[in-house]
């Protein structure tokens, strides 16, 4: 290794050259900075800032345009999936990066994001899960836990009238369609590490011409859970008895690959 | 005579660049058919639809052409797939289409709002049918307070244009994608079950608008800072500048792209104010009181908003009264109050649920209205006499 | 008394090269980087309130930084630049 | 020629869709102008279909017609719904094959044809609107019958050349069962 | 002056099943908060809902308050979802109360068109937030042409009522729920973000209306013919019957369901029209012009459909001009000027995107509408001359 | 058994009760008629009339109120799951009947069954499975087979374009609030047999308190897919390849039953 | 000729109890039933036009049916009522 | 007494909303008309929070305030927001320890109290609006600080009890921090 002067430090890390530099409205300890940190990194690193049309989901993240310096289009809530889908079909030659929240992707915007996986639309997909809608004030989402108190879960999330926690992801894995499905951590320095790995292989995926390809991301919402940022980030322990972090499908791999046929007992 | 402004008028048409059907001979297609066909021969780069009835046909057409012409079809999940899609293409500069009857229309009301505050150009058909709600499939005029007025949340609006024929829609979809780009907000065009479905021997002449230089759109950020499309503005005082900059570009509208044809008015004694096919019934109720001796006219919106306010507060001082006639309950009628302010009786006949207004209905209802009223000194009249025929509503 | 009111962005790369750099301003005192400095070496500083309004993060002992870069890999506001530790220094 | 209105009227499996269209493309071949205008949707399925053209020399006005110059009620049910559109001297085709019922008008002019019977002497159930087509224009020279053996001859051809012959077998009785009778 | 029909005012204060805070002493709560727990104790057997800034409280209350009633909460997947649960629930005879804001309210279009057709009660709150688009939370008022004229597809019309107070929100919606069950028709209560999120001292008093004994709904066929709740109507003729049912509705409620309150018209030169938050500021700016010697008065639409037509109609001779206050860019001025139809000066004023309208303004606007018309001669009124306080507003 | 007289027949099939006596408007050998006569059969024999309230979907069974002599609630196209999630909370001692069409279910109306599904609403849903738009005029289904023409897929569906089938029932199997997922066919006589079984099943779990039961029906649409209705029923031997027929799970018999942790690779 | 359209519903239950009741105005000719019959005694009747347009199923051969009630589980349109063999009847 | 109205600002963090809660029961407690207006949504994260509460003793009528008797501003960019909505004569108070730039105008009464400071003395920077309401009733007697001192034990009564003592001392201090001047 060359060389170097030691008045000129070597830098082991600096802030993302994709990353803008206003501060975020986020609050303090808010995993999206995280995974906005670590998607600038990518597109540093692959170079895709240029060629980037991304698409911003109505949630905390929908100031997403203000933080990583690339074309961005607001979409409506839940519908970045579709969106995406226009943008994919009449611009093949382009990065389609798709931010979704969990309320964003997996209540409102339950049918975009199976029918874009469905279609198998060349896109990149990254879901924010926090288990919480943290827009509006921390009321259930669908990807809330049993038993978690939310501002419409008061005494907790009961199955019995609000539902269980939805495995959106294992859903997805199930298509034809889909190339990719992993769920990923921000919980602490070596999970971002390996989260950063998944959002890689997403976007690869795509720069590769390989279809639909999604990262689910536990994070947290200290504000809507009622913790400090440290504990909010222990607690995804928890979370992810319910969501185990893993790759779900990498057809390419052979991970996970499965078709509808082998899960039917023949009457 | 045809009232439209001047620069669309004056623009040559564009030669197509998808091959046409030689201009000669006359093709026999359905309205939804020929308003597919004109759209791609508009540079339509993108359709985005859902089934429905009276519109499927329209859908069906761009299943078939678009993919033969290396463009873009999807058939959405829903409508709201369908218009999102629309959304994020035309995001990007596309020049898209989207069409659907009015259930699906109805899904659409906040995608709509989010492009009209986007500022983001897209032409949206409706080829209305009776409802209220699943209704019936037959043709209605009754989305017309939803598509003219308040289709989706907050303030904007949307231009709107309703064809009374088959040839005369044809034309209006090159304009739709024209007005669209040149003041970037979505349009939308007002059809019918009839206009849909029926046949009319076309002559297959096609008009391709010039495409502006457009530096707006999210289509990468090559060489250039990055953009955002959104309609997002947090801070009020934000959002209310990005609101008087749209209601500035809604009165340059209002002012400039209002068009609408009228025949018989110069000498007539009572008018008919009606569009799409309901002109069409009127037109023939006109010509069988003419007949009789009555002299009826008619005023014909082509653009629903901005609506031809001036021509008939102008008209109706010179009139014993005005009919207003609608495949609806009354929707149309409040901008022809509004218009009219008093200034001559205004009257109603409308059908409802997939029913249309015959001719008989609409002639008995113009002598009840003769009938009723006073006559009104003739003025000096500035209309010219000569009548006019449906060809020369398009406006190439 | 009053309280410092950090200066605004962008913070200076100090001219000698020190385990880190922090800009100061961005910073939202959520010890996200406290709780997992393997050297304990980050606190608060509850004498500065910052831009925000928040008491930013300090770093207490810059001796006792190895530029881990934990802090930054898990920082939600970017707010460090972290430096090599300058040749022959010892670990 | 002033406006022309005709109505087909019957089963949705009668062809009825079909026969408008033969009678629209031979308009269209003569230069008219014209007006096709079908019954769609699921109604289409059961129950009664119909199809109404309008042919003039002018630019048309009106899709929906009040006063029918002729009406084709290939089954019960349609006779009984379109017997009171047709104007006064208005010529109405009933299918006696399957119609038992009388108009009960009195100032029409009414032409009872076998449609059914001819068309599957012609070879298929089927063909029964290309038959009352035929007595149609025998009847009332909407479009001269050359026209339409043209416009009949070009859209089968290419989809079902097998049938043609049928098809047109089916006109000609058409024409050939009912005598022509007032104002061409 | 309150003018509301006396069947309503006349009926008696039903006692609340739920128990209620004692009436005794105020409570402090959000205006979200008040109108939930109004329509708790209106009898409201399920709430659907979504969450979105700024109705969130609204939903959280129930959240809370309806399992601990035995009631039925289910915070939907979507605005889709929500109002489709209410139609199911209603369908079977529930009182069922949605709430979203304007966003959310876009896609319940199709499901009102339908509710409308089907002629299935419900109540839905609309919590105003700026627009077009996802635009800002800010208060506003611009979805007034939406839900007043054209929200769903088709021939149908919506009561709407929109409170001025915490306390009038209160009482409104008991009204909504009996005026939606008497009719058989979804109602609409249009409130803004600062009618949801500010605090004032209220007395917690309610009313339960009572339950008609309906004949219509679908709760399973014990005992009797099995029933239908539907929209569709695949022939025509049928089609238009429903809707002349419904038209007919329609006139009714139209004649009967009127809701206004003037203030300070007697005497006055001019007027100001303004509902909900726009009125409360038009109030001071009044108070202010009366204390500068400025005769200026208050028409306060209750309820925007049926619009209190007759009364602007009737005073507009009286006065020199019409002040329309909106948080829009101009909606509601529609509605006036057809009631007005020329007989007097209309001129608006608006904020949009969030911003809301100060009395300042508003006064300058006031004198600015004074100063550019010419005096009325003073024609006796019938007006009594007793200012009214905002408690008068409640129905009881 | 009892001696019968000779002139008193014993009657071995008649038209059920709750199956009125007009003659539907569907095509001839529709599918939708068969699966209304056996739901009119097990109306019948669980004598459920007086406790149902049905949804009815938009499709060509809209029109399910006029024969099955039950209450009904036409619900928007695709709303049938939530709109019989308002009838099940606020009439917990009722019989929920839902019924819908592919399009119907698949894919405008994908976010409402799986969130119904999620909830675990106690109802039971019967998904008419015929591959295609047929009220509209034989448009693309999200079920669709791949290479099947349809009017909007006239050269046959490409999955690059149009997307691939997409295993609806499959993904619902996966969620904790669902109790049995069956795809039964209507092929011949004994697939019908087999399919009464399953919706029975599926209205005795909803009877017995059990939650989200669904089956789903393949069937035919002769008109939208260009066939006599003997070569459609004989076509379903096709589409039961990318469709099998069989239970996919019953979670009390503990067949198919499966978390979403089961199915991740651990990263 | 005239075709005979057959009577409004309902079929009158023939007073002779045989293997099938057939509901003619209910049929809409789909030959469903045709291609499941195992005993080939089903058929359509091109003599008879019911009330929906069609030429409706006939029992050709009422000795030849088994009462199986194959044709009457396929028939979408419920047209069957299915009476068992006689007492005796030769199976 | 007619319409008095107050504007707290500052950092999300500062308890805007809690200092407006207090004063409005407060208001409540003493029988009078009273007008909570809170800045909501995700604005309030970050960037500048504010409560506007109007008290009055008849009915309120605009929600919205032009003319604001008194403005707490406790950070920077609360001065440069709400100066110029002040009446003239109006209160201006000013958290000195935070702010250093001055206020502009010269026809409104300035208090500077360095809250912040104050609030860590009486045990937590967060008590900082609870000690500028103090300040506010010193000069401006919008309720009496009596029913504030009541409605600040109730409120937190009932959810933190432990922090009682502290939010007693801050109000205290707030209170004794300026000297009464100008009209109650
Ligand atoms: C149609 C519509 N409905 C509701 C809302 C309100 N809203 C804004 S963000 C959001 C959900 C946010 O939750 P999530 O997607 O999990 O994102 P997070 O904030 O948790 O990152 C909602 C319901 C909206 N803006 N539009
Ligand atoms: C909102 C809306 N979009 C579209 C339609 C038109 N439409 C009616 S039925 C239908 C789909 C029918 O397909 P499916 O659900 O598979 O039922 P099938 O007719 O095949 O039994 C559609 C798209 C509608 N009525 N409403
Ligand atoms: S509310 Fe939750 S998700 Fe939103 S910014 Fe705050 S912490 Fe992050
Ligand atoms: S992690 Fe970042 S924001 Fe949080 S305290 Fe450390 S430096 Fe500040
Ligand atoms: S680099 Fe490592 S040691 Fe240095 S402060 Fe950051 S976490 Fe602590
Ligand atoms: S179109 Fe298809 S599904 Fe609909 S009734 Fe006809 S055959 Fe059945
Ligand atoms: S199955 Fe039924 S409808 Fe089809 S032919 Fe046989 S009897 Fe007729
Ligand atoms: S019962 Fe069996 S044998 Fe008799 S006709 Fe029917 S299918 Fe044929
Ligand atoms: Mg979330
Ligand atoms: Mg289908």
């Amino acid at each position: 290794m060359a060389v170097t002067a030691i008045d000129a430090p070597r830098v082991l890390y600096r802030h993302p050259v994709s990353l803008t530099d206003r501060s975020s409205h986020y609050c303090p300890g808010c995993g999206h900075g995280i995974v906005h940190r670590l998607l600038a990194e990518l597109i540093d690193e692959l170079q895709l800032a240029p060629r980037t049309i991304a698409v911003a989901p109505v949630g905390c993240a929908v100031f997403a345009y203000d933080y990583l310096a690339v074309d961005w289009i607001e979409a409506p809530h839940g519908r970045a999936p579709a969106v995406a889908t226009g943008v994919r079909r009449t611009n093949p030659d382009k990065f389609v990066l798709s931010y979704q929240g969990d309320g964003d992707l997996a209540a409102i915007g339950t049918a975009e994001i199976i029918h874009a996986a469905a279609r198998g639309e060349r896109m990149t997909t990254v879901f924010v899960n926090n288990g919480i809608y943290g827009m509006t004030g921390g009321q259930m989402a669908p990807t809330t836990l049993i038993g978690q108190k939310t501002t419409s879960t008061p005494l907790g999330r009961d199955p019995s009238l609000a539902g269980f926690p939805i495995p959106i992801s294992e859903m997805l894995a199930l298509m034809p369609g889909v190339s990719y499905v992993a769920r990923g951590s921000v919980a602490d320095p070596a999970a971002i590490g390996k989260l950063k790995a998944m959002l890689k292989r997403a976007c690869e995926i795509q720069l590769a011409g390989g279809t639909f390809a999604l990262v689910e991301v536990l994070s947290n919402c200290p504000v809507g859970w009622g913790m400090t940022a440290p504990e909010s980030m222990a607690h995804l322990a928890e979370v992810a008895e319910t969501y185990p972090v893993g790759v779900i499908l990498d057809r390419e791999k052979g991970i996970g690959s499965r078709t509808a046929a082998q899960k039917v007992v023949p009457a | 005579m045809i009232a439209h402004p001047a620069p669309l008028a004056a623009e040559p048409l564009a030669t197509a660049t998808a091959p046409a059907p030689a201009a000669a001979e006359r093709v026999l297609w359905k309205g939804n058919e020929a308003i597919a066909e004109a759209a791609i021969q508009a540079g339509c780069d993108a359709y985005f639809g859902y089934p429905i009835t009276p519109q499927a046909e329209l859908l069906e057409w761009m299943a078939r052409r678009m993919p033969e012409l290396g463009r873009v079809f999807v058939q959405a999940e829903s409508e709201l797939g369908a218009i999102n899609m629309a959304l994020g293409a035309a995001a990007t500069g596309a020049r898209v289409l989207v069409s659907s009857s009015s259930p699906g229309i109805s899904l659409m009301a906040e995608a709509m709002s989010y492009m009209a505050g986007s500022e983001i150009p897209m032409v949206l058909v409706d080829v209305m049918r009776g409802g209220p709600g699943l209704g019936s499939i037959g043709p209605s005029q009754s989305d017309y307070l939803q598509i003219v007025k308040g289709h989706g949340h907050g303030d904007y609006r949307l231009p709107v244009l309703a064809p009374a024929s088959i040839s005369e829609a044809m034309a209006i979809v090159a304009d739709a994608f024209e007005l669209a780009e040149r003041y970037r907000t979505p349009v939308a065009i007002l059809a019918d079950g009839i206009m849909g479905q029926a046949m009319e021997p076309i002559v297959p002449a096609f008009r391709e608008p010039a495409r502006p230089a457009s530096t707006w759109q999210a289509d990468g950020a090559t060489g250039r800072a990055p953009r955002v499309v959104k309609s997002l503005n947090l801070r009020p005082e934000d959002l209310e500048a990005h609101n008087d900059h749209l209601q500035a570009k809604f009165r340059i509208i209002a002012q400039r792209e209002v068009r609408y044809a009228t025949e018989d008015l110069a000498d007539a004694e009572v008018a008919i104010v009606a569009y799409g096919t309901a002109a069409r019934v009127a037109r023939t109720a006109i010509a069988r009181a003419r007949a009789g001796g009555l002299r009826a006219g008619l005023i014909r919106p082509i653009t629903l908003w901005p609506f031809p306010t001036a021509v008939i507060r102008e008209a109706a001082p010179r009139l014993r009264g005005i009919l207003v006639v609608e495949l609806s309950a009354g929707q149309m009628v409040e901008d022809v109050h509004l218009a009219v302010e008093g200034r001559c009786p205004v009257a109603f006949h409308g059908r409802t649920g997939g029913m249309v207004p015959t001719p008989r209905d609409v002639l008995r209802e113009l002598r009840v209205l003769w009938a009723t009223t006073t006559p009104v000194p003739m003025a000096p009249s500035d209309e010219p006499r000569a009548d006019v025929t449906w060809e020369a509503d398009l406006w190439q | 008394m009053i309280l410092t009111v950090s200066p605004a962005l962008p913070a200076p790369a100090s001219a000698d090269p020190h385990p880190l750099d922090i800009a100061v301003d961005h910073c939202k005192a959520c010890e996200l980087c406290i709780s997992v400095c393997p050297h304990r070496v980050l606190a608060l500083d509850p004498s500065v309130v910052n831009a925000l309004g928040y008491h930013p993060i300090r770093l207490t002992d810059p001796a006792g930084c190895t530029s881990c870069v934990l802090c930054a890999r898990i920082c939600p506001d970017s707010v460090f630049t972290v430096y090599a530790p300058p040749r022959g220094a010892k670990p | 020629m002033t406006e022309r209105s005709a109505i087909f009227a019957g089963f949705g499996g009668q062809g009825i869709l079909f026969a408008g269209t033969v009678l629209a493309r031979a308009a269209m071949a003569e230069g008219r102008q014209l007006l096709w205008i079908p019954s769609y949707g699921p109604e289409m399925r059961g129950g009664t279909a119909s199809c109404t053209v309008i042919v003039a020399d002018e630019p048309i006005g009106s899709p929906v017609v009040d006063l029918a110059d002729a009406v084709i009620a290939l089954n019960p049910p349609s006779l009984a719904k379109f017997e009171a559109i047709l104007a006064p001297g208005g010529l109405l085709i009933v299918n006696t094959s399957l119609i038992e019922a009388e108009p009960q008008r009195t100032d029409i002019e009414v032409a009872p044809v076998p449609c059914t019977a001819l068309a599957r002497a012609a070879g298929d159930d089927l063909l029964v609107s290309v038959v009352a087509l035929g007595a149609l224009l025998a009847r009332r020279r909407i479009v001269d019958v050359a026209s339409a053996r043209l416009a009949l001859t070009q859209i089968v051809e290419s989809k079902r050349p097998e049938i043609l012959a049928a098809d047109l077998a089916a006109l000609e009785a058409g024409f050939a069962a009912t005598s022509p009778v007032g104002a061409p």
